[in-house]
């Protein structure tokens, strides 16, 4: 049985810097849908997604995630949850393996050797054990973006993911978004391109500018 | 009671409660000030040892007192605050802290001044003085690390926990000091043994007890009032409350 | 009262100077507290004017280019 | 997998990060041990060299510079995980931050803490101290310095997340490091006199096991302030 409304936006608001970003804003997301969040600079996408993932918190307005608010029992959210930000959390001390190995054993997955051929099926051959520090922009993200095959989470959270990638690895990735949704997960990303792939389950959320 | 005070979390409710509470606070303030005040200078006795150096102490108890207890208060807010999410709380932290560091300076700079007369110095390191000091340290503390942060929730909040970790330090701090002090000095001689006061200095004490008390309360509830106002100046009751010239 | 006149009082029995000090400095630091945090609250409130008559400048100027 | 069994899979892998690049960049645990040795020195040089005033001062000097050569390290706790974004990775993780925070704690013990404990015999002959106080230095040292990185900790979570926090850290931390001061200058003062210091000992304990106990609460808590 599919659940449906997997995660809840009740009314939420956000001002920064006594500037409201949002107000009231509330939608849904359930099994197999993919959201994409628009706007221009500045207009919020960034602080929704954190909100969202429970970072930040709202000035008014809840969050529930399969029918439960998200501070209520943040762990077990954090298990149906993938983040990945602006920052994407990867190391440049360490080579693109060890993130990945600490990623999995800090989320509780279990580290086999599908890691290793993960990365070079992203093109990171030879690049295993490298410190990540010397890889390109684009192919440090790719060690970032390894996560989205490693995790068995309900829910991704995408921060910009296909900044700094080729044509190939936007494809690849929406390749994935496809599987996951079929799986019955959820994605909520913010891009400022279009997707070049057909999602049956496309929502879009525009964000305006808001003095 | 819950019931009773749960409306308070609201902004206006709590806006509104401080304008009530206030001339309560006033008229202790002023009335207890004057009365305090004259009564400690010109009225009561000089003690036989520290003549009429020891009418200090009419202030400096007071002020070490209040310094003590608007920490306390400020860390049972910044709980509140904490555990119930509660911004309204967290604001009153902010609006106490100034009003208790300034009390910490006044205890400072009234034993010092007591301490040139008694000791031959400024400063000593009493147990006492030290203590003071260190919370002095523990309140601008608090200040700097709300000021540093740009986002004022975010402020709010790691001022709150600074707040609790500083309250749950400063018996440590306040017993190890004085544990120290005995180490190093032996026993010194206390500045005023309160269980030998006579009532009629234990009177005037008292009433300037309250009056500190009540100037704590009087300036926490501006100050409350102000950051209650910067913090909602976007919602139409505080238009409406300044459109009317309050 | 414990003084006969009012330079004894001031000379507070010799101790004139740290008893006056101390009451002057506690003096000065709560008259500074209470009416800075006064003038706080007044600056806000002029402050809160000052953007309600600039959105209603906003609004006006709106109005008349729509006319 | 059983629960406990990836409870012990998160500390370790969060320990052994961050030790591992601090292996990397040995700097990061040279540079403290080398500021608390130049420190040290310093001392003879500012107020005489005389054994008998050296003997004397030796626990405050050794005790102030320790509480300083923590703090250089400190600043660097967090931030690098902040930068990266780590620190999100971590909150997001199905685990309790403050067990992740313990293990972080931990392994800024290992790379600046330990290596002062080791070296204190040195240090503490370079000051003129007897073999009893020696023994009551490094053991002040071994229950003192994973205090003060918890302790710490704290005014480094609280920080992170500021452009120029390393001050204010220390603004924040010093005032709390009093009671630690106190009690472990006093052990090895007491133990040069020959006497019992374990009262001493007993009271850093029972602070560090209440450090231990609540500090990582307070550290998440911070964390996540500064994260949002």
């Amino acid at each position: 049985m599919r659940i449906t409304n997997l995660l809840e936006i009740k009314s939420v608001t956000c001002t920064k810097q006594e500037r409201c970003l949002f107000e009231s804003l509330s939608f849904s997301l359930e099994a197999g849908q993919i959201m994409q969040i628009e706007g221009p600079n500045g207009a919020g996408k960034t602080s929704l997604l954190r909100i969202i993932s429970g970072f930040a918190r709202p000035d008014e307005g809840e969050i529930h995630f399969s029918g439960q608010s998200i501070s209520d029992n943040y762990d077990e959210f954090a298990a149906q949850l993938l983040f990945i930000g602006h920052k994407t959390g990867v190391n440049g001390q360490l080579t693109a393996y060890e993130n990945v190995c600490h990623w999995l054993r800090v989320h509780g997955c279990h580290v086999d050797k599908r890691a290793y051929d993960l990365l070079s099926l992203l093109g990171l051959v030879g690049l295993e054990d490298v410190p990540v520090r010397t890889l390109s922009a684009g192919q440090q993200r790719r060690v970032a973006l390894v996560r989205l095959w490693l995790n068995n989470a309900k829910l991704w959270i995408l921060d910009e993911p296909f900044t700094a990638l080729d044509k190939k690895g936007v494809k690849q990735l929406q390749t994935r978004f496809a599987e996951h949704l079929a799986q019955g997960g959820a994605i909520l990303l913010t891009t400022h391109q279009d997707l070049t792939t057909h999602f049956t389950a496309l929502k879009t959320l525009v964000l305006e500018y808001q003095f | 009671m819950w019931k009773w005070l749960h409306p308070y979390a609201k902004a206006e409710r709590a806006y509104q409660l401080c304008n009530t509470l206030m001339p309560y606070f006033a008229v202790v303030t002023v009335v207890c000030l004057v009365v305090g005040w004259v009564w400690g200078l010109a009225y009561a006795p000089a003690d036989y040892q520290q003549k009429d150096s020891y009418r200090i102490i009419f202030i400096h108890v007071p002020s070490a007192i209040l310094s003590m207890g608007a920490y306390s208060s400020m860390a049972i807010a910044a709980v509140i605050a904490l555990v119930w999410q509660i911004r309204n709380a967290e604001l009153a932290v902010i609006a106490i802290a100034p009003v208790g560091a300034a009390m910490t300076a006044i205890a400072l700079i009234t034993g010092a001044a007591w301490g040139k007369p008694m000791w031959g110095a400024w400063w000593v390191w009493d147990a006492r003085l030290t203590s003071e000091l260190i919370l002095l340290f523990l309140y601008l503390g608090v200040l700097s690390l709300y000021h540093a942060f740009e986002d004022k929730k975010s402020a709010g909040r790691a001022a709150c926990i600074l707040a609790v970790v500083g309250v749950i330090n400063l018996p440590i701090i306040h017993f190890s000091v004085e544990w120290w002090n005995t180490l190093h000095q032996g026993a010194t001689i206390t500045k005023f043994d309160t269980s030998a006061i006579d009532s009629s200095m234990l009177w005037p004490l008292l009433i300037n007890i309250a009056a500190f008390a009540g100037f704590v309360g009087v300036v926490t509830l501006i100050r409350l009032k102000n950051e209650i106002l910067q913090c909602e100046r976007h919602r139409p009751w505080v238009r409406e409350l300044v459109g009317r010239g309050e | 009262m414990q003084f006969e006149s009012l330079n004894e009082f001031l000379a507070m029995g010799g101790y004139g100077f740290y008893v006056w000090l101390s009451f002057g400095s506690c003096a000065a630091i709560l008259l500074a507290l209470f009416f800075s945090s006064l003038r706080d609250g007044s600056k806000l409130r002029h402050e809160v004017r000052a953007q309600m008559k600039r959105e209603e400048r906003i609004k006006k100027a709106k109005q008349q280019e729509q006319v | 997998m059983t629960a406990q069994h990836s409870y012990w899979q998160l500390f370790t892998s969060v320990y052994s990060k961050d030790v591992t690049l601090a292996f990397r960049q040995r700097s990061e645990i040279v540079n403290p041990l080398l500021f608390f040795l130049i420190v040290i020195t310093l001392f003879p040089l500012a107020i005489g060299p005389e054994p008998a005033l050296l003997k004397r001062i030796a626990p405050g000097i050794i005790w102030v510079a320790a509480l300083l050569s923590t703090m250089l390290g400190l600043d660097k706790l967090f931030r690098d995980d902040y930068n990266d974004g780590s620190l999100e990775q971590l909150i997001a993780s199905p685990y309790p931050l403050s067990l992740s925070v313990l293990a972080k704690v931990f392994a800024h013990w290992t790379i600046t803490g330990l290596p002062m404990v080791l070296m204190a015999p040195m240090f503490a002959l370079l000051m003129n101290l007897d073999s009893q106080a020696l023994g009551a230095t490094v053991l002040t040292l071994l229950i003192g310095t994973p205090l003060l990185s918890f302790i710490g900790a704290i005014g480094a979570a609280l920080t992170v997340g500021l452009q120029k926090g390393g001050i204010l850290m220390s603004l924040l931390v010093l005032p709390l490091y009093i009671p630690v001061l106190i009690f472990a200058t006093s052990a090895i003062d007491t133990s040069s006199m020959s006497l019992a210091y374990g009262g001493q000992l007993a009271i850093l304990g029972a602070m560090l096991a209440v450090a231990c106990v609540c500090a990582p609460i307070a550290i998440s808590s911070a964390l996540k302030v500064s994260v949002s």
